[in-house]
C-alpha cells in the first residue's frame, strides 16, 4: 500500500518575481490579448457560461488608440472629457499631496498613481447614490463625485476642519454625504460589509447596490473569501473589484496566489461572473463595472471584476520600491498609463489636443492650489490641534460613565498647564 | 405575564422587537428554519417569514462582517454565535470594525447591532463549548457587554441592546437557560417557573443597560458577580452565613460603579466572582476600581473567584467551576482577615 | 447617468432546501452521471486542464455493483474485504458508543453513519505514516488504521486511561502514534494546519503528505479559504477534502454556497484540481485520493477532493434531524450506502457472500463488546474522575508560578472535604 | 559586542536562532526578500535561503494556521504580523488552538511558534498602527507573553521565546526601535547607540522568561511598566525626584510576582503603567495582584496611567499617549495620599 521509502523527496515552492531591483524588465510573460476580442455576453447569462472571462482580458482601447469591439461603451466625448478631467485631478491631487507629507505637513500619504482609471470609471458607471466600500487607494472614487478638495485635504491634515475630527491616519476618508464608506485601516474588512449593506438594500426593497474594492495582496484575507461566499449564497446586489496592480507592498500578486491563476478566476469557485479587465482602459473599466450594475440591479447577484494594472507609485509615502522591483517596471507595463491613452483616444477621435489637455492641467494645478490654500487656513498636522478633548467623544453615542471620569482625568491634567 | 425560562425570554424579546421594527433582522448558524440550537430564535422564521431570520453560511467572520454593512445600511441585525467559543472568527470584524466605526468616521457611519451568543460552563460542553471570553470584549473600547443572570432581565436587556445605536455583545449563561443554577450540580435544578424572575411580560419593556441590580442587601461584605455566578454567589452567602450584599452587574460596559463604591463603602469587605479564567479576567478590572474607589473603606484584600487559568476540561468541569464551596470560602476569608 | 427610479426593486434571496419534514422526499434535481463515464487524467496534467473535474461526479461502482471505467482501482478481494471489514466496524462502533450516550456513560458522541467510505477508503489510499487532520467525523481513519478500541472509548468516556486526560469532548481524538491530529472543537482550523504541516514536510525533504478534513458547512469559514490559498501559493503536498454529507446541523449545503455549485469547484478558484467523488463507493473514494496523493508525492501540489455523500445519522447526540429534514431522506439517498455497496459488488465478483457477512457483523459485535468491556473498566464519565489536579498540567510544558498557586489553591480546597 | 538598535537586536537573535537550528524558519507579510517593513528581517532570506525566510500572502489567520502546523510537524516557525493591530484575524488560529494545543491533546501534540508583532503608538500611525492588544492575550491560558524595553533584552528575550516550547507573544514596541524614547516627543530622540542597552553580545544568549528586572531602586514607591512605557516611568521618576523603584516586567506571562511583591512590600505604594486602553488592561490584572499579595503594606491606592479608553487617535497622539506628564501626576498622587 505504502510507496515506502521510494516516495519522492518532497520540495518547498516559494513563489517569486520574474525580476528583481538589477534584472532586467520582463513582462514578455504576461498573455496581452489584442483589444475588442472578447465578446460581451448578455448581463443575464449564467455564471456558469461565462467562466471563460475570468481567464481572459476586457479590452476596448487598442493599440492605435481606437475603441474596438463588443464591450465599447461608446461614451459621448463630454463624457469622456469629463472622465479625462477626473482622472487628471486625481493624479495632480495626488503628487501635491504626497508632497505636503514631504515637508511634515500630513504624516502619510498613498498615490494611486496608474490606477486612476480604476475609480473614475467606476464611478461613472454606478449611479449617484450607490454605495462604496472603497480601500485606501480609490480616492478617484470621491473625486469622479465631485467632492470638495478642501474637505479631503483637512482629512489629510488633520486638520479643525478634518470631518472626522484628526482620528485617522489620512487618506482613510468617510463621506457619507457621497455614499463614501469610512475607509479602515484593516485590509479586506470592507468587503463583507459591502455585501452586508447590499443584503440589507434588497431586504429593504431599495434599488441601490453596493460596491466594494480590494488589493490583490488582500485577496488572501478571509473577509474576501466571506463576502464571495455570502454574496454567492444570498445573490446580494454588489460589485467586489480586485485591483491588481502587481505589488502588496514589497510582495508581488503570485504570493496572493496570482502565480497560477488569474483573481478573478476566484470567481468561478463561487460560480459568481469574474470578469477581467484592462483596469488602464477607462472604457474597458466602464463597460465592465456597467455590466455588472445591470446585473446586481436585475437580481442577478454579484460579480467580481479583476482590475489589471500596476501600481505606478510607492506603496506609499513609507514605502521605497527600488528596494524590491525594478526602478523602471512602470514604465515597461505593457498596458501603459491610464491617462495617456484615454487623452490619446480622444484625440485621435478628434475630441481634445495637446493644448487643451496642457491647459487642463495647468487648470487643474491651480484648481488644486486653491484648495490646498484653504484647506491649510483650518491648519496642518504640524500645527497643533485645538481640540483634544473630542478624542473622547463618539467612541459610544453617549459618553459611558467611566470615559466621563477619564475626560476629567484629562481636564484636570491639561489644567495644570 | 407569562412564566418563562431564560430561552423564552430571549425568545420574546426577539418577537417583540421584530413585531415593533421592520429594521431587525435575525440571522447566524442554525437560527432560521430549526430556530437556533438552543432554540432562541424558535417560531421567528415562521412568524416573520425568511427574510427577517434566517440560516447564515458557518462563517462568522462573515456573519458579522455583512451585519456591520447591514448597520450602516440602517438596519438593526441582531446575529447568533452559536457558542461564545465561537466568536473569534469574527473577533476583528467586531473590534477593528463594529467597535470603532464611530469613532473613525466621527459619527458619520454606525452599526447598532446586537450579538447574542451562549456562554459558560456546566453542561459537559468541553473546552469549546463552556468559555466566557467576555473581558476581551471589556478591553476593546466601543462595544458594549452585557450578561444578564436572569428571564426577567434577559428579556430587558436584550430589548434595550437591541435598541441600542452602539454595538452591544450579549452573553447568554447557557447553564441558566432552565433554571437559577446555583453551583450544586448534583442537586436537581429549580426551573424558572418557580423563580420570581422568571414571571416575565410578555409585552414590551425595557432595562437600561449600565445599571447594576442588588440582588441582596447585606452589611459585612459586598459580592460583585454576572451571569450564572449570581445564584452560585447567591448560595454560598445563604450558606456561609455571611451578612453579604450580592450585586448583579447585568451590564459590564458601561458598569455601574456607582452601586459598587456605594456597597463597598459601606461594608469594607469585598469578593469578585466569575467563571472566567482569572488572569485579566473582567474581576481584574473590578478589583481596581474597587480598591481605587473604596481604598480608604478596605479592611481586608478583594477575593477573585474564577475559573482557574487552564482551558475548561471536560470531565473535571465541577473542579473547574467556581462553585458555592470555593465562594464560600472566599467570603470567609474576606471576613477573617 | 443613473437609472434612477427606474431601476428594479432588489430583493434578498434566502436559499432553502427542496424538502422539510412533511414534504415527500425529492432528489430528482441531483445530477448523477452513470458510473465509469468520467476519464482519469495523468496525475501530472496541469490544473487548468482539470476544470472540468469538479462539475462532474467520479464512480466506479455502478448499479449493478461492477466496477466500471478509467478509475477503477482494480483493488484485491483482500483488501476490499479488509475495507469491508472496516467500514462495517467503524458502523458497529457508532451504535455501541451512542448507546452508552443515551446510557449515561458519556456526555455526547458523533456517528459518521453513510460516510464510511470516507474515512476508510482515503486511509487506504494513503501510506501509514502520511498525516491526517480530520473533522470530528472521520473515527473511520483510526479504525482503519487499526487503533485500538479500547483506547479510543477511552478518551469516550474521559475515564482514567483517557490519554487526554478528559479534557475533551467525546470524539476529539489524538493520537500521534498514528499520525491522527488532535481534533478541535472549532471549526475547519485544521484545514490551514495540515497545509503547514505539509509546507513542512516539504521544507524538510520529508517524503510524507498531509491530508485534511471539512464538512460542506465549514467550507464558509476563513481556514477553508486560508488553507485553499497557502496549499496553491507555496504548491503544499496536501490532500484537501471537503465531506459534503448535504447537512450542516440543520443547514443544507445550499447555504454555504451549494446551490450555486459544487464544493470542488473552489478549487478551481486557487487553480487547483477539485475531484468530486461519489463518497458512498469505496471504489472511487479510494481512486481519488490515490490520484491526488501520487500528485502531491510528486510535488505538484494539493488537491481538493469533494466526497459527495449524506450524513444519514443525525449531527449528533444532540440533534434530532426529524425537525428540519424529512425524516426518511436518508433511505432515499440516491448514492445508496457505502457498505451495503461494497458488500454486493464483492458478492457480485463471488468474494463475499450474505453469511461471511452476517458472521462479520457477529464477530465486529463481539469485538466491540470486548473492547467496551476493558473500556469500561477504566471508568466511565458517571463515575467519578480521580485525578482532577491534572487539570492544571499541559497548559505550558512547565507550570507556571500563577498555575502552581491556582492548583495549590485547588489542594487546599480539596483538602477540606 | 556591537551597538545596536532595537531591529538590530532582533535580526541578531533571528539570525543566531537560524544559524543554530535549521528547525527555525521565519515568514510573514513582505519578511522575504524586502525583510520586513521595519526591517526587522533584513538580510536573513540572502543568508539562509528563501525556504527558511519567506514572503506570507496577506492572511495573519493563514500566517498563523500554518504556522501551528509546522510546529506540529516539528519546526520553529517565526511569524511575523505586521502590526500588532493586525494579530485579530489570527486571533482564533492563536487563542483556540496554539495555546490550546498541548492542553487538548495532553501534550500529544504541540506547536512551539513564535508571533512577533511591532505594538504601540507615538509614530502617528492612527487608530490601526498604534495598539497594544498585550492584555486580551494573557487572558488566553496556554500563551506566553513578552514586551523587551531595550536591544539588549530583546535579543535575549527573543531566542529564549523562539527556543520555548510554548507558543510565544512577542511584542515590539515599535516607538524604542530606535531608542529609549522616553514620552518627550518634542525633545530629540537618544539613539539606542548613545545608551548602555544598546552594547549587545553578537553571539547567542538567552534572558528566561518570566523575570522582570527592577530598572531603578527605591525606596518611595514601585512603579511598573514594560515596553516603551519603562523609559517614560523613569523619565517621569527623574522628574519626579521621588526615590521610585521601576520594575521592568519583560514576560507578562509568565509574570515575576515574587519581584513586584517584594518590591511593593518595601516601598508600601505602587503605580501601573501601560500604553493600552485602561479597562481590563494589563494592569488591572497588576493592580489586583499587588492589592491580594501587598494589601497590609499598601499606604494609598494603586494608580494605573494607561491610555485611554479610546482608540487610539492620530492627530491626538500626543493627548492619548501616558507620557512622562500623566505619569508624574500619578507618582505625586500616590505618594500624597
Ligand atoms: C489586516 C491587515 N494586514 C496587514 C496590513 C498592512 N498592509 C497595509 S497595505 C498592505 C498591502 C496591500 O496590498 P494590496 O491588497 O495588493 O493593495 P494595494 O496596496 O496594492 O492597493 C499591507 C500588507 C493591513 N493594513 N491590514
Ligand atoms: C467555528 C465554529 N463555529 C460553529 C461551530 C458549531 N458547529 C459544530 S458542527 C457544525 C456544523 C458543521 O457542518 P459541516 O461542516 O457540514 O460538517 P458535518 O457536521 O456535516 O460533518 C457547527 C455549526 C463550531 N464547532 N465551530
Ligand atoms: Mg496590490
Ligand atoms: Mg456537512
Amino acid at each position: 500500500m505504502s510507496a515506502g521509502n521510494a516516495r519522492p523527496v518532497l520540495q518547498l515552492h516559494i513563489p517569486e518575481p520574474i525580476c528583481r531591483p538589477g534584472d532586467p524588465v520582463d513582462f514578455s510573460k504576461l498573455q496581452i490579448p489584442p483589444a475588442g476580442t472578447v465578446k460581451q455576453p448578455a448581463s443575464d447569462t449564467p455564471a456558469s457560461e461565462l467562466r471563460d472571462y475570468a481567464y481572459s482580458l476586457i479590452r476596448v482601447l487598442d493599440d492605435e488608440h481606437e475603441a474596438v469591439g463588443d464591450w465599447n461603451p461608446k461614451l459621448s466625448p463630454e463624457r469622456l472629457r469629463s472622465g479625462l478631467r477626473h482622472m487628471l485631478l486625481t493624479r495632480v491631487y495626488d503628487e501635491r499631496m504626497v508632497k505636503q507629507q514631504r515637508i511634515g505637513k500630513t504624516s502619510f500619504y498613498i498615490k494611486s498613481t496608474g490606477e486612476e482609471a480604476v475609480a473614475v470609471a467606476q464611478s461613472y458607471a454606478l449611479a449617484p447614490d450607490d454605495m462604496l466600500f472603497p480601500s485606501y487607494r480609490q480616492q478617484g472614487l470621491l473625486i469622479a463625485r465631485d467632492w470638495s478638495l478642501v474637505d479631503m485635504m483637512c482629512q489629510i491634515f488633520s486638520n479643525t476642519q478634518d470631518r472626522i475630527k484628526g482620528r485617522q491616519l489620512p487618506v482613510m476618508y468617510s463621506v457619507p454625504e457621497v455614499g463614501f464608506f469610512s475607509i479602515s485601516g484593516n485590509l479586506g474588512t470592507q468587503f463583507p460589509q459591502a455585501v452586508g449593506w447590499a443584503m440589507a438594500s434588497a431586504y429593504s426593497g431599495d434599488h441601490r447596490i453596493a460596491a466594494s474594492w480590494v488589493g490583490d495582496g488582500t485577496t488572501a484575507e478571509a473577509d474576501f473569501h466571506y463576502a464571495l461566499t455570502f454574496a454567492a449564497v444570498y445573490r446580494a446586489p454588489v460589485i467586489l473589484n480586485v485591483v491588481n496592480n502587481q505589488w502588496a507592498i514589497s510582495t508581488f500578486q503570485g504570493m496572493a496566489g496570482g502565480e497560477q491563476t488569474t483573481f478573478a478566476a476566484r470567481a468561478v469557485g463561487y460560480s459568481l461572473p469574474g470578469l477581467r479587465v484592462d483596469g488602464n482602459d477607462f472604457l474597458a473599466v466602464y463597460a465592465a463595472t456597467k455590466w455588472a450594475a445591470e446585473r446586481a440591479r436585475n437580481n442577478l447577484g454579484a460579480t467580481v471584476i479583476e482590475l489589471y494594472t500596476y501600481r505606478a507609485a510607492p506603496h506609499s509615502t513609507s514605502d521605497d520600491p527600488s528596494a524590491y522591483r525594478p526602478a523602471d517596471e512602470a514604465k515597461s507595463w505593457p498596458l501603459g498609463d491610464p491617462i495617456e491613452r484615454l487623452k490619446q483616444h480622444l484625440i485621435k477621435r478628434g475630441e481634445w489636443s495637446e493644448a487643451q489637455h496642457a491647459a487642463l492641467e495647468k487648470e487643474l494645478d491651480d484648481q488644486v492650489k486653491a484648495a490646498l490654500k484653504e484647506a491649510e487656513r483650518h491648519g496642518t498636522l504640524s500645527t497643533p490641534p485645538d481640540s483634544p478633548e473630542s478624542m473622547f467623544e463618539d467612541v459610544f453615542k453617549e459618553m459611558p460613565p467611566h470615559l466621563q471620569r477619564q475626560l476629567e482625568e484629562f481636564r484636570a491634567l491639561e489644567g495644570e498647564d | 405575564m407569562s412564566r418563562m425560562n431564560m430561552i423564552q425570554a430571549i425568545n420574546s424579546a426577539l418577537d417583540v422587537t421584530m413585531g415593533r421594527d421592520e429594521k431587525v433582522v435575525i440571522f447566524g448558524e442554525d437560527v432560521g428554519y430549526f430556530g437556533g440550537v438552543f432554540r432562541c430564535t424558535s417560531g421567528l422564521q415562521k412568524k416573520y417569514g425568511k427574510r427577517r431570520c434566517f440560516d447564515a453560511p458557518i462563517a462568522e467572520g462573515g456573519i458579522l462582517g455583512t451585519a456591520v454593512g447591514m448597520g450602516v445600511y440602517g438596519l438593526r441585525p441582531v446575529v447568533e454565535i452559536q457558542f461564545a467559543d465561537y466568536i473569534y472568527p469574527a473577533f476583528d470584524q467586531l473590534v477593528s470594525e463594529a467597535a470603532r466605526l464611530r469613532y473613525r468616521s466621527a459619527g458619520g457611519f454606525t452599526s447598532p447591532l446586537t450579538v447574542r451568543t451562549p456562554c459558560g460552563g456546566g453542561i459537559f460542553g468541553g473546552q469549546t463549548h463552556s468559555q466566557s471570553p467576555e473581558a476581551i470584549f471589556t478591553h476593546v473600547c466601543g462595544l458594549k457587554t452585557v450578561m444578564p443572570s436572569n428571564p426577567y432581565d434577559a428579556k430587558g436587556l436584550l430589548i434595550a441592546a437591541i435598541e441600542d445605536d452602539d454595538p452591544v455583545v450579549f452573553f447568554e449563561p447557557k447553564r441558566i437557560y432552565n433554571g437559577p443554577f446555583d453551583g450544586h450540580h448534583d442537586q436537581p435544578l429549580t426551573p424558572w417557573s418557580k423563580h420570581e424572575l422568571g414571571e416575565v411580560p410578555d409585552d414590551y419593556y425595557r432595562i437600561e443597560l449600565g445599571k447594576a441590580k442588588i440582588v441582596r442587601e447585606g452589611q459585612a461584605l459586598t459580592v460583585l458577580a454576572y451571569g450564572t455566578m449570581v445564584h452560585v454567589a447567591l448560595a454560598a452567602v445563604e450558606e456561609s452565613g455571611i451578612d453579604a450584599e450580592v450585586i448583579d452587574l447585568r451590564s459590564l460596559l458601561p458598569l455601574d460603579l456607582d452601586t459598587i463604591v456605594a456597597s463597598v463603602s459601606k461594608t469594607g469587605r469585598c469578593v469578585v466572582v466569575h467563571e472566567a479564567t482569572r488572569t485579566c479576567g473582567y474581576g481584574a478590572e473590578l478589583v481596581s476600581l474597587v480598591q481605587e474607589h473604596c481604598f480608604y473603606y478596605l479592611k481586608s484584600p478583594i477575593g477573585r473567584v474564577t475559573g482557574w487559568d487552564t482551558p475548561y476540561p471536560h470531565a473535571f468541569e465541577w473542579d473547574y467551576f467556581p462553585g458555592p464551596k470555593r465562594v464560600g470560602k472566599a467570603l470567609r476569608k474576606a471576613m477573617e482577615d
